[in-house]
């Protein structure tokens, strides 16, 4: 237990110091923000645009800021190290918590910046959002980790790692889309309920058989 | 001609997918066959070694 | 087969029982026009279309009009941005989504329900097995 | 397996005579006519190939995860080899899914390719197991590569599962089952006219069936393959 806050420190630590993510992070969000304002100057954004944006944004912050996080260790051979010091189990946990702490720090800064900037931005039912961004960040995070995982033993990453995520994460940022765009008409067409249960039930799958099956990816 | 095929579409079809079902069948075996010597010779160079 | 594996086969499935759960339940709120018309937000209305009253396709606005019969009878205009829809004759019933202005009903799409059952007449079946 | 063998192909060839030539009539009055189903008329027909096709895909991915499964508990090369055959089987069938249903689309709904959920969902499988080839072709090291395809499998399998059976049936789509439609289509609803009923089960058995026969001669051309060291 205390070996997993040691190293969710460390990554951490090691975030502030490079600030990688939030760097990234801050280029993705200035660009879409600003592209929209200029290209379609005084029209009313729909919120089914809005809500997708929101969601490209954070899907694409999440995936070069983040999500290389096994893969950064594997790259400066710190690995070794680290299971030396600790069981994989442990590693996969602290870096399961990193990416869910910094996917839900982008998804609060996201939130921030398309208030500020996007007229059409509206929160209508609070609740349902804040659950929305912080079962979206989750399940987002509990894919990303253990795909890093995987590709960080694979030769080819930059090309593997797209396309291993793609088909992967989609569902989950295709319930995040339809439940943001509840949030932001403040009607429901449908049972907004069954997408969270949706997303609930798949994160808990991801990180059950990642627990399950993440020491076999580093056995030699 | 063109009377008799627009009255026997189905079967004209029916005709197409088997043909081309067993000749799907007729390179899996085939193929099998190919297998089937190839584990016999492996059998055999084992058997030798 | 140790303890660990059995207990997370059993949390995957429960998952998985759980989220199945969710489309078992799913019940769609359908409005009635009178409704949308009140409701000034985006409705999604059910119903049938009328065939007797006309329908054009606007090929300069790229709108598609018709009449459509919800379930309480009440009969409203509905202008679709967009093409006809497919099967849009044998469709046994039409899901409008979109907002009611002036009496008529701007549908951003268009969802027609074809039959989906797979038999014919019922008399006859009885003499197919 | 022999009789794996025969009983498919001859199951198979029945299928495709009992789908096609049975001629389709208002009043089916024997046992040798199928009913006009309104909007499908002889495009039903596709019901007895389109289906199995994307059954076998969905048993394949199932049997290739199971087999990745066991081959992390036991460390027996054989179930590595049998995973690997399943996928690949699995992506095959999928594709044959996609195309008879694009073409069945292209009649019924007006275009090959409508975005359908399901139609997505099929997407996402192909890239899934597309991905998990290109995968095991990136890492060089034996062990590694079929441990780690086995781990990428099971994340994959499973998530598999939330996009072909769950997510499906959450949102509107053209497919019988979608949200929105009265129920849950012809096949599970039990609305369909007995023989055709008939058919399209016995359809679903032989491609089972022609499925077991794919998988036993794709393991032992792997098995081969390892065994002669060609890689």
């Amino acid at each position: 237990m205390k070996s997993f806050f040691t190293l969710l420190y460390k990554d951490l630590l090691c975030e502030f110091r490079t600030k990688h993510a939030i760097y990234s992070l801050l280029v993705f969000v200035l660009t879409t923000v600003l592209v929209l304002l200029f290209s379609i100057l005084d029209k009313d954004f729909s919120v089914e645009l809005i809500s997708s944006l929101f969601w490209i944004v954070s899907f694409f912050s999440t995936m070069t800021g983040l999500s290389r996080s096994f893969v950064l260790e594997e790259e400066k051979h710190t690995i070794m190290f680290l299971r030396l010091q600790s069981s994989v189990t442990n590693i996969y946990l602290s870096k399961l918590f990193y990416t869910i702490i910094g996917s839900l720090i982008i998804n609060i800064s996201i939130t921030i910046a398309f208030s500020l900037f996007l007229s059409g931005f509206i929160i209508y039912n609070y609740t349902l959002f804040a659950l929305t961004i912080l079962i979206g960040s989750i399940a987002l995070s509990s894919a990303a980790t253990i795909l890093s995982a995987i590709i960080s033993r694979a030769e080819f990453k930059g090309l593997l790692f797209p396309l291993l995520s793609f088909p992967i994460m989609l569902p989950i940022l295709i319930t995040s889309v339809q439940l943001t765009n509840i949030t932001l008409t403040n009607f429901t067409f449908e049972n907004e309920l069954n997408y969270l249960q949706f997303q609930l039930s798949y994160s808990t799958v991801l990180i059950t058989s990642s627990l399950m099956f993440v020491k076999y990816i580093f056995e030699e | 001609m063109i009377d008799f095929l627009e009255q026997n579409q189905l079967f004209i079809v029916l005709t197409l997918v088997l043909l081309i079902w067993f000749g799907i069948l007729i390179y899996l075996r085939t193929i099998e066959n190919k297998i089937v010597k190839l584990e016999q010779a492996l059998k055999k160079q084992k058997g030798n070694n | 087969m140790n303890f660990r594996f059995i207990l997370g086969i059993v949390v995957i499935v429960a998952s998985i029982i759980f989220a199945s759960i969710s489309f078992t339940e799913t019940n769609i709120e359908y409005m009635s026009f009178n409704e949308a018309l009140r409701a000034d937000k985006k409705a999604q209305v059910k119903g049938e279309w009328v065939k007797d009253k006309p329908v054009y396709f606007d090929p300069v606005k790229n709108s598609f009009s018709f009449y459509m019969k919800d379930d309480n009878e009440t009969e409203f205009q509905v202008i679709l941005e967009g093409a006809k829809p497919n099967n849009f004759e044998i469709a046994e019933s039409i899901v409008a989504k979109g907002k009611c202005s002036d009496n008529i009903f701007h549908a951003s799409s268009v969802l027609t329900k074809c039959p989906s059952k797979y038999e014919g007449n019922n008399e006859a079946l009885k003499n197919t097995i | 397996m022999k009789i794996i063998k025969y009983l498919s192909s001859l199951i198979i060839t029945l299928v495709i005579i009992s789908g096609i030539a049975p001629p389709i009539v208002e009043f089916p009055m024997h046992w040798y006519q199928y009913p006009i189903i309104p909007g499908l008329e002889d495009k039903f027909r596709n019901i007895f190939f389109h289906v199995p096709t994307a059954w076998v895909s969905t048993i394949a991915f199932l049997v290739s995860t199971y087999y990745s499964f066991k081959y992390l508990t036991s460390k027996n090369d054989l179930y590595d080899i049998k995973a690997e055959s399943s996928a690949s089987i699995g992506l095959l069938f999928s594709l044959l899914a996609t195309v008879t249903g694009a073409l069945w689309a292209k009649f019924n709904w007006g275009s090959f390719w409508n975005w359908d959920p399901r139609q997505v969902s099929i997407v996402f499988l192909l890239i899934i197991y597309f991905a998990y080839f290109l995968l095991r072709s990136s890492i060089k090291n034996e062990i590694s590569k079929n441990n780690i395809s086995a781990v990428y499998n099971i994340i994959a399998g499973i998530s598999s599962i939330f996009f072909t059976f769950i997510l499906p049936r959450m949102l509107t789509g053209l497919h019988p089952g979608a949200k929105g439609g009265k129920d849950l289509g012809p096949i599970l609803g039990g609305s369909i006219s007995g023989n055709i009923m008939v058919t399209f089960f016995v359809s679903l058995l032989g491609f089972t069936l022609f499925y077991l026969w794919l998988l036993n001669l794709r393991t032992r051309t792997g098995i081969l393959m390892k065994e002669l060291k060609y890689d």
